[in-house]
């Protein structure tokens, strides 16, 4: 992959909230980037700092509280935590959509459909209003939503979940970005619509060569969206790597953890699941060491007091795992070839 | 336009102009413009400019009204009233006899509802014919003719012609024109006929405005071009309004009196205030409390405390400024009572007696409430008077505050211990407030009985000698005020201010508080 | 809609008649009558309730007075004594509309402004000023601000009318007074409301559509936040032009607020009850609309759809 | 980085005690809005000028050489000096005590009232939401009828039958006071009704009482605790509106409401007399209000755990 | 294992549950609904949201009062219980929600919320004490987490916390209104294993409502799969699983994700049409025609009945009537 194909790279990115009860690091020390056309998948347990480091690449998270402890952000290498506030609205909408987790709340109630679709357009002057609806009208048939006219003039409350979510997606999609961060577009709808939004946002991808971050704690989604996974947990980046790598050749206890936690339609009655046990660590107080070490039955004395090297498994995988270590003792984790990374330096 | 109701009406420089206006406010709202119907001074003060009764009183002098001369007997009984025949309706129209007739059987038929009605009782039959119980027509009041009215008393009455000179309730009224409107008679200014020297031309919001009547048989005598009465509550938001130039005639506050030291004019307006003793309570039955109360008051502390010091104190019962025989009823008045400055020692002494009379041991056992109105000042006359008879006294005193309306019933029930009150007349004359403490009179609030005082007031009513008779009234208040039988606090003195150019303003102490009629405009 | 309104109409009419009721008989309740004057005779005391049917059952009156209201007729008041309540209302309530419009103008439009900026700098000095000025607002009694305005601006500098109502300049103190209290409620309803829409996910959408922030606040967010506002302006607005008594004696304003304050104090029946059914019917009235206009700023509430 | 040690390198697996363990400080959901209090500025300062008065308004008094209706002919609109601290009223009356008595009766009917009306409210609104149906429809049509009476009737016959006083006052501001109250409750409790912990109660066979008590009341409490901040002042307002047109509290107590219209007059000649008095009211309400504000945050849920 | 003989613990027949809005709008939440229960199995309730899943559960645990039908617990109708047996209902059939975060009262320690339903059957407060500890320790938690509030816990905790209550007070059957879905992945096992754990040695009942077709798969023995208030299917779970009959259980099932990327990539997805209608007065035909790609015109006419049309496996669709 050549430096040209990176539209977003993040690179050590830190991002805390100042509260009355103390400090919450929301995101620690996160780097990834998202290459043309890709579907970049983001997984994690609630809480871990998917949202928020969506929100960062925007920065739509409220500041106040909210604050960039260090980390650059680059956009089509530019970078956005330099922009100003022109600047980065430009981005915004425009260069970059965003689709919400709830349909039902992210859309404003008393505005009409086609006036928040048109919104992204605000203050650009090289478009005639009437180019404007035309865009708007035509992304919504886009997305699927038949009846536009009638559709346009109506208000959020008249649709359905699903209808909603295609809209949100409308919104994203209009000025026809080159990255989509989707935050759990699908979590609140039925399986059945989530299946219809999931392929709606294939085919778009195919159609608009648009790359997607897609946040999400639904293994299945990322099984079948996913180009590349990060897997997140405690506000830092566990692993990352190609969807293949990430669930054939798993090489953090978390990600394993994470695959065997849950049920799948092949999973055999008999058979007990096997959860993580323990809760996420409090990102008021996060662990010295790995996040996951407390839950971990791996754990070794050193992940408590240490954070993890990172390790490259393969070109397209890396963990920030101790086990790749090679004092670490041998186990289905342990990769053989992972070569520790030096911290910045990114092969 | 700027959408403000009424407004927009512009007034015009008045006082630039040479136009002669006199501008000036009342606190309390007129209630109605029928004559008949007047309940209140601002309500005789407008008819006393837009009707003309038989006579006209202006100061306290009577002067010709409709009728030119008159008449009394011997006995004091009847008068006989040549009307004027130039005397003319602002419709032009003659004022005859009987539109006097039709207005006073009005003012006494129970079906008018008059609420001043027993002003009329001094008429003969008046009182059966208030009650139903004789027809209208019976009352003593004749027209022989057009011109000519007579008038039977039921007794020798000395101020019937100063009476009918001032009070509303006297005016003629055309039959024609108040059958006309029914009800509504006199609802607006428009719906009216005007007598008197000036008519009504405004009634709208809160704002009387008049203007000469050109029919007025006197009309050379009236100097003013129009006359604006507003409606203001406030007192000081009226006494803002003067300062700038929007009235030409004010009351103080009197917080605002000394401030104004020297610019400022006074007169009394024959409001005495009072505290009732209501005289059946078990405590207050006993004359030596009474007394113990009247003594432990400080009148120039009180007056001081509560009334700014601008009112005079008075231990008296009537007015000091009534017209006496010769010179004010006060002036004449040779009444023992109560010192000014309070006596501590002797309001003790008088405690005691009480205490003991009422087989109590501690001034403490004794619990008087004051029954109050709502009024800022009526609350502090009640508040002084509390500190004061505790501390002087150590009784227990309580206050009830309950609106006007509500002192006033209890007053007539007797629901009270110790009640708001005081008395301003509407005739020139003591009896007025002595009347007061008449058993069977129904201003008798206070519940006393005192045959003597009985004696001497039935006898007044018949004395045809003026000098015997106030004699008789001085010796009756003695009595009352030996009795202890209510508590006088103060005259009422108000303090005004009046512009420059105004003269000949009048102003009474009974009926109508200032009388412009004869005013004009010098500059 | 209309099938609404007409629905929402007949339950006012109920409503409204059971407080005449409950009023009718509550008044006669009260100590003292109407004809308390301190120089009253029992002869024509016994003569006035003749003239306004007092002697006759509390129900027979209660008929009458009821049959008279369905020809729209209040009756005679009975402290002015030839004036109906009608008369006395229609030439009144103009004054304390006037004045009330004013007054809701000044406070909804600064009320709103002042919470709006409050929210947006939510913690900052510039809130606190304005936590500050609404505060102060609700917690200066009306009679206090009457006077102290009148006395500064009509006196003590001269630069307004220090009272009565004859000209724009002289509705400027009054309607600032009154406007007050109304301006404090609004502004902090408006900010908490404001805070409360902040939160939402639809902001987020919005900032994230590259909306500027000042578009963000007056397009999204205070429509939505507007509706808190709205339900507490009902009331407020019936009250605030029906007249207050305070501003009215202190400013000499010919208005309604004053009668509807002295009539229950001066015994004066019809007078209270044609003010209350007026007050009641305008109250029903503005509560109407503004659940009409709830439908407008909001879509989801829509009558017809309910 | 520090050497790493191969003996560190030993599996130990996952660690019971810290997988499971809460490293935050048990806090009840009172002891957390109290510290999230005391962190906002502002609410403090409005929690201490509402302690400060309170604790003046009991003990000033008593250490005053004066009593509110001691009256002194030769001190009328006195000044502040080291004899009265807040001058005069018009009667000679200490301000300095006088306000520290109308303080204890304005800040109890504030207090009081404004209390009852959250109680008579919330049952009553309790009982609505919580039941709705017919009850709630005559109760709400009854709410609509008392909202039209004029509330002056309703003091002055409140007064008629219990006489003057703060007890009658107190009961009439009640009569239609609780009415706001009232609406708010039976909304919360609509809502509330619906959650899931109510239908665990439910299904759990606790009685609907309980249910009431133990469940709905204490999750309004705090919503309900910052209305009563809110209540308070305007139940102080009332009070002097009630002075102003006379059906205040009686003589010889007086309260801020008296003590404002006593000095309202004076307000072109001895401007203090106003000035005081509405010193302290303004202060009052506005520390309220900042406690009331800081209340709210205090106790929202929404903002527990991020602010 | 032959069910026919059992006798089942719960029946529900002909349950109907409408509510009101507005005048003359019924929302057919539940509409004639029958199926068994029988003792110590668990049965999977599945269907979009809406369908009127947690209607039926809280019909059958007399939260809502049903509009018709009844619902027989034990040989006995709720509806129509005395004081005293609904007592013991109250302590039979428990109720574990969806929603963590709403399901427990925030102003109360998990003492108390686990002990409200001990010592209202009750117990003195010593042994309500003793025996919270106890039930914390089953759900995995210990007693110095008594003392806490519920907002000190994370979802998992809180839910397990929920369950404690549940079991409380030794029910035999427990309606599970999607207990998992609002918990993370990684926790929801947790809540799994327990439920299985606690069935296994206490002989519970389950009603396991779910969206998420894989848990329930793994974890019932046979599923109802509901279309809009009514049951378009029932059966085994394996049998289901392996031979959906009804068109819209076949595009559910195809429509899971599946978490592996070449099964997931590879899978042919039966696409399904629309979105769920308004249960608000719905036609008086099949619910699902107008989404069905098979629709015919008896479809759009006829309300297709429950049919068994092989051994314990229900289907409501015309579709069937052809073999
Ligand atoms: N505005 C904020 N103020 C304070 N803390 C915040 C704020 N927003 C997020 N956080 C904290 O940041 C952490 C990460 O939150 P984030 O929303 O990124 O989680 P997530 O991975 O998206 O979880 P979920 O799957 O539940 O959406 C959480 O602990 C959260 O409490
Ligand atoms: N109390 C109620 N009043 C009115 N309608 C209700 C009520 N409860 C539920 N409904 C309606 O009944 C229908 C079925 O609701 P139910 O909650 O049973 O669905 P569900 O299958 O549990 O959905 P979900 O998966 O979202 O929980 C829905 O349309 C819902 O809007
Ligand atoms: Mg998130
Ligand atoms: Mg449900």
């Amino acid at each position: 992959m050549s430096e040209n194909d990176k539209i977003l790279e993040l690179k050590n990115v830190v991002y805390s909230f100042r509260t009355y009860g103390g400090e919450v690091k929301a995101v620690r020390d996160v780097s990834f980037e998202v290459r043309k056309g890709e579907i970049l998948g983001i997984v994690g347990e609630s809480g871990c700092g998917k949202s928020v480091t969506a929100q960062c690449i925007m920065r739509l998270n409220p500041e106040p509280p909210g604050f960039f402890e260090g980390g650059e952000i680059f956009f089509n290498g530019k970078d956005i935590l330099k922009m100003n506030k022109k600047e980065l609205r430009n981005i915004r909408g425009r260069d970059i959509g965003f689709v919400f987790q709830d349909p039902m709340t992210s859309l404003n109630p008393t505005m009409r459909i086609g006036k928040q679709i048109e919104e992204v357009f605000l203050g650009r002057t090289d478009i005639s209003k009437s180019e404007v609806k035309e865009k708007a009208l035509e992304i919504m048939k886009l997305v699927g939503i038949s009846d536009v006219e009638k559709r346009y003039r109506q208000y959020p409350h008249e649709l359905s979940g699903g209808m909603k979510q295609r809209v949100m997606i409308a919104i994203a999609l209009v000025s026809r970005p080159s990255l989509v961060i989707c935050d759990e577009p699908t979590t609140s709808l039925d399986v059945t619509i989530e299946a219809q939004i999931l392929d709606l946002l294939l085919e778009l991808r195919e159609k608009l060569g648009t790359s997607i971050i897609m946040i999400t704690h639904d293994l299945g989604v990322i099984a079948r969206m996913c180009d590349r996974v990060i897997v997140m947990y405690g506000g830092k980046v566990v692993e990352k790597g190609t969807v293949s790598e990430i669930f054939y050749n798993t090489a953090h206890p978390y990600t394993k953890g994470l695959m065997q936690s849950i049920a799948k339609l092949d999973t055999q009655k008999g058979e007990k699941l096997k959860p993580i046990e323990g809760t996420p660590p409090d990102l008021f107080f996060p662990p010295k060491g790995c996040p996951f070490a407390a839950r971990c039955e791996y754990a070794m004395d050193v992940c408590k007091d240490n954070p993890p090297l990172e390790y490259q498994v393969c070109k397209e995988h890396v963990t920030s795992c101790w086990l790749q270590h090679e004092y670490a003792p041998d186990t289905d984790i342990k990769k053989q070839g992972a070569v520790a990374i030096e911290k910045g330096e990114v092969k | 336009g700027c959408g403000v109701p009424g407004g927009g009406k512009e007034e015009g420089e008045s006082s630039e102009s040479n136009e002669k206006v006199f501008r000036y406010s009342t606190r309390t709202e007129p209630t109605s413009l029928d004559p008949t119907k007047s309940n209140s001074i601002p309500d005789n003060e407008i008819q006393h400019a837009i009707t003309e009764s038989l006579v006209r009183n202006t100061g306290g002098e009577v002067y010709p009204g409709v009728a030119e001369t008159w008449e009394v007997s011997e006995d004091g009984l009847t008068y006989t009233f040549h009307l004027n025949p130039d005397a003319k309706w602002s419709d032009g129209q003659q004022i005859k006899a009987q539109d006097f007739v039709y207005s006073w059987q009005r003012l006494m038929n129970p079906k008018t509802a008059a609420p001043y009605a027993f002003i009329g009782e001094y008429i003969k039959n008046g009182y059966q014919v208030e009650k139903g119980q004789m027809d209208p027509s019976e009352l003593g009041v004749v027209a022989q003719d057009d011109t000519t009215l007579v008038v039977t008393l039921e007794h020798p009455t000395a101020y019937f012609l100063s009476m009918i000179g001032a009070q509303a309730q006297f005016a003629p009224l055309r039959q024609d024109i108040v059958e006309k409107y029914g009800k509504d008679f006199a609802a607006d200014a428009e719906k009216n006929i005007y007598s008197g020297p000036y008519k009504l031309t405004s009634s709208k919001n809160q704002k009387w405005v008049f203007e000469p009547n050109e029919e007025y048989w006197d009309a050379d005598s009236i100097k003013l071009d129009r006359v604006e009465l507003s409606y203001v509550q406030t007192q000081d938001t009226a006494l803002a309004m003067y300062e700038d130039g929007e009235l030409d005639y004010v009351e103080l506050p009197s917080a605002a009196v000394p401030t104004y030291e020297g610019k400022d004019n006074v007169f009394r307006n024959g409001n005495v205030d009072y505290f009732y003793f209501n005289c059946s309570n078990q405590y207050l039955s006993n004359k030596n409390l009474r007394l113990a109360l009247n003594y432990a008051l400080n009148r120039n502390d009180y007056n001081d405390l509560v009334n700014n010091g601008i009112s005079a104190p008075s231990a008296s019962l009537a007015f000091s400024g009534l017209k006496g025989v010769e010179k004010t009823y006060g002036e004449e008045s040779t009444l023992q009572s109560y010192p000014l400055d309070g006596d501590e020692a002797k309001a003790k002494e008088y405690l005691n007696t009480a205490l003991s009379e009422l087989g109590l041991s501690n001034p403490s056992d004794i619990s008087l409430s004051i029954t109050t109105t709502d009024a800022e000042t009526s609350k502090k006359q009640a508040e002084v008077c509390q500190e004061m008879w505790t501390k002087t006294l150590g009784i227990n005193v309580t206050i009830q505050q309950v609106t006007y309306n509500e002192v006033l019933s209890r007053q007539q029930s007797g629901d009270y211990e110790i009640a708001w009150g005081g008395w301003g007349s509407d005739y020139d004359d003591p009896y007025s407030y002595l009347e007061l403490f008449k058993s069977g009179s129904s201003y008798n609030y206070s519940r006393y009985k005192n045959d003597q005082v009985d004696q001497l007031l039935e006898a007044s009513q018949q004395e045809v000698d003026a000098k015997a008779r106030m004699d008789m009234l001085h010796q009756a208040e003695q009595i009352i005020i030996d009795d202890g039988a209510f508590l006088p606090q103060a005259e009422r003195v108000i303090h005004y201010l009046l512009d420059d150019d105004m003269k000949d303003v009048t102003f009474f102490y009974c009926s109508v508080n200032i009388d412009w009629v004869h005013a004009d405009v010098e500059k | 809609m209309l099938k609404y309104i007409i629905k929402r109409v007949i339950a006012a009419v109920l409503t409204i008649w059971v407080l005449i009721t409950i009023v009718f008989f509550l008044v006669r309740l009260m100590p003292g009558t109407p004809f308390t004057s301190a120089k009253l005779t029992p002869e024509v005391a016994a003569n006035m309730e003749a003239y306004y049917g007092f002697d006759k059952p509390l129900i027979v009156q209660y008929l009458v007075y009821m049959g008279n209201l369905l020809q729209g007729n209040f009756g005679y008041s009975m402290k002015f004594t030839n004036r109906t309540v009608n008369d006395i209302i229609g030439e009144t309530f103009p004054f304390s509309a006037d004045l009330g419009i004013r007054a809701l103008v000044l406070a909804v439009s600064i009320g709103l402004v002042l919470g709006i900026i409050s929210a947006r700098n939510r913690g900052k000095k510039l809130d606190f000023f304005c936590v500050i000025i609404a505060v102060l607002g609700t917690s200066i009694p009306d009679f206090i601000m009457g006077a102290v305005l009148q006395y500064l601006f009509g006196i003590r500098w001269g630069l307004l009318p220090v009272a009565k109502y004859e000209g724009i300049e002289y509705t400027i103190l009054p309607a600032c007074a009154l406007a007050f209290y109304t301006l404090a409620s609004v502004s902090r309803i408006m900010r908490a409301s404001m805070l409360e829409v902040t939160q939402q996910d639809y902001i987020k959408t919005a900032r994230s559509k590259g909306v500027s922030d000042l578009r963000v606040t007056y397009k999204h967010q205070i429509r939505n936040a507007i509706m808190p506002v709205m339900t507490v302006l009902g009331p407020t607005v019936a009250s605030v032009l029906t007249g207050t008594f305070v501003l009215e004696s202190i400013f000499a304003i010919p208005g309604m607020g004053k009668y509807y304050v002295e009539s229950v104090s001066n015994n004066d029946y019809s007078m209270v009850l044609g003010m209350t059914i007026f007050y009641g019917i305008f109250l029903v009235t503005c509560n109407l609309i503004v659940d009409i206009l709830y439908g407008v700023a909001d879509p989801r509430v829509r009558i017809g759809k309910r | 980085m520090a050497e790493l040690k191969k003996e560190s390198f030993v599996i130990r697996g996952k660690d019971a005690v810290r997988m499971e363990s809460i490293s935050r400080p048990s806090l009840s959901f009172w002891s957390d809005a109290w510290r999230r209090l005391r962190k906002n500025k502002s609410a403090f300062i409005g929690l201490c000028i509402v302690v400060l008065y309170a604790l003046l308004a009991i003990f000033a008094p008593m250490f005053s050489q004066y009593t509110q209706s001691q009256m002194d002919v030769d001190a009328r609109h006195a000044m502040f000096s080291a004899e009265h601290w807040l001058g005069c009223d018009s009667t000679g009356r200490d301000m300095w005590v006088r306000i520290w008595m109308g303080a204890r009766v304005s800040l109890s009917i504030g207090l009081i009232s404004a209390v009852l009306n959250m109680c008579v409210g919330a049952v009553v609104g309790g009982l609505c939401g919580f039941y709705g149906g017919k009850l709630d429809m005559i109760v709400m049509r009854l709410v609509d009828v008392l909202y039209g009476i004029p509330s002056l009737i309703i003091t002055i016959l409140v007064m008629m039958v219990l006489g003057k006083g703060i007890t009658p006052l107190i009961v009439a501001m009640c009569v239609v006071g609780w009415i706001g109250t009232c609406r708010f409750v039976r909304g919360e409790v609509y809502r509330l009704k619906e959650q899931d912990f109510v239908l665990a109660a439910k299904v759990l066979g606790i009685p609907d009482i309980k249910i009431i008590l133990r469940h709905i009341i204490p999750n309004i409490l705090g919503l309900l605790v910052t209305n009563l901040c809110m209540a308070i002042p305007g139940a102080i307002f009332q009070e002097a509106f009630l002075s102003y047109i006379g059906l205040g509290i009686v003589p010889p107590d007086c309260s801020w409401g008296v003590i404002c219209k006593e000095g309202i007059q004076f307000l072109r000649y001895y401007p203090h007399e106003i000035l005081v008095p509405a010193f302290f009211v303004c202060t009052t309400m506005l520390a309220l209000n900042l406690l009331g504000n800081g209340l709210r945050d205090a106790v929202d849920p929404k903002l527990r755990g991020t602010e | 294992m032959d069910k026919k003989e059992k006798k089942p613990l719960v029946q529900v027949k002909h349950l109907c549950k409408y509510f009101k809005v507005g005048r003359h709008a019924d929302l057919k939440a539940v509409d004639d609904v029958s199926f068994d229960i029988y003792k110590g199995e668990t049965v999977g309730l599945v269907g979009e949201s809406g369908c009127g899943k947690s209607t039926t559960g809280r019909c059958m645990i007399r939260l809502y009062e049903p509009t018709s039908g009844e619902v027989i617990y034990d040989g006995k109708d709720i509806t129509k219980l005395s004081k005293a047996e609904k007592k013991e209902f109250c302590q039979k059939v428990q109720m574990i929600f969806q929603n963590p975060y709403a399901s427990l009262n925030s102003r109360m320690t998990v003492k108390e919320i686990v002990g409200e339903g001990l010592r209202q059957h009750g117990m003195s407060a010593k042994e309500a004490d003793a025996r919270v500890q106890e039930l914390l320790e089953t759900v995995g938690l210990n007693k110095d987490h008594m003392s806490r509030f519920p907002h000190e816990f994370s979802g998992g905790q809180r839910q397990r916390i929920g369950i404690a209550r549940a079991l409380s007070v030794n029910p035999d059957f427990i309606i599970c209104d999607e207990p998992i879905s609002a918990l993370d992945v990684s926790i929801q096992a947790q809540v799994i294993n327990m439920l299985k754990d606690l069935q296994e040695s206490r002989g519970l009942t389950y009603l396991f409502v779910a969206h998420d077709l894989s848990v329930v798969k793994y974890i019932s023995d046979r599923v109802i799969v509901m279309y809009l208030g009514t049951i378009v299917e029932e059966a085994e779970t394996e049998e289901l699983y392996g031979n959906p009959k009804h068109p819209y259980t076949k595009a559910l099932l195809s429509a899971i994700p599946e978490a592996d990327p070449d099964k997931a990539k590879n899978n042919r997805r039966i696409p399904i049409k629309g979105e769920i209608p308004s249960p608000i007065n719905p036609p008086q035909c099949c619910r699902f025609a107008e989404r069905c790609e098979y629709a015919t015109e008896k479809c759009f006419k006829e309300v297709p009945k429950l049919r068994e049309v092989a051994p314990g496996h229900k289907v409501a669709c015309h579709l069937m009537d052809k073999q």
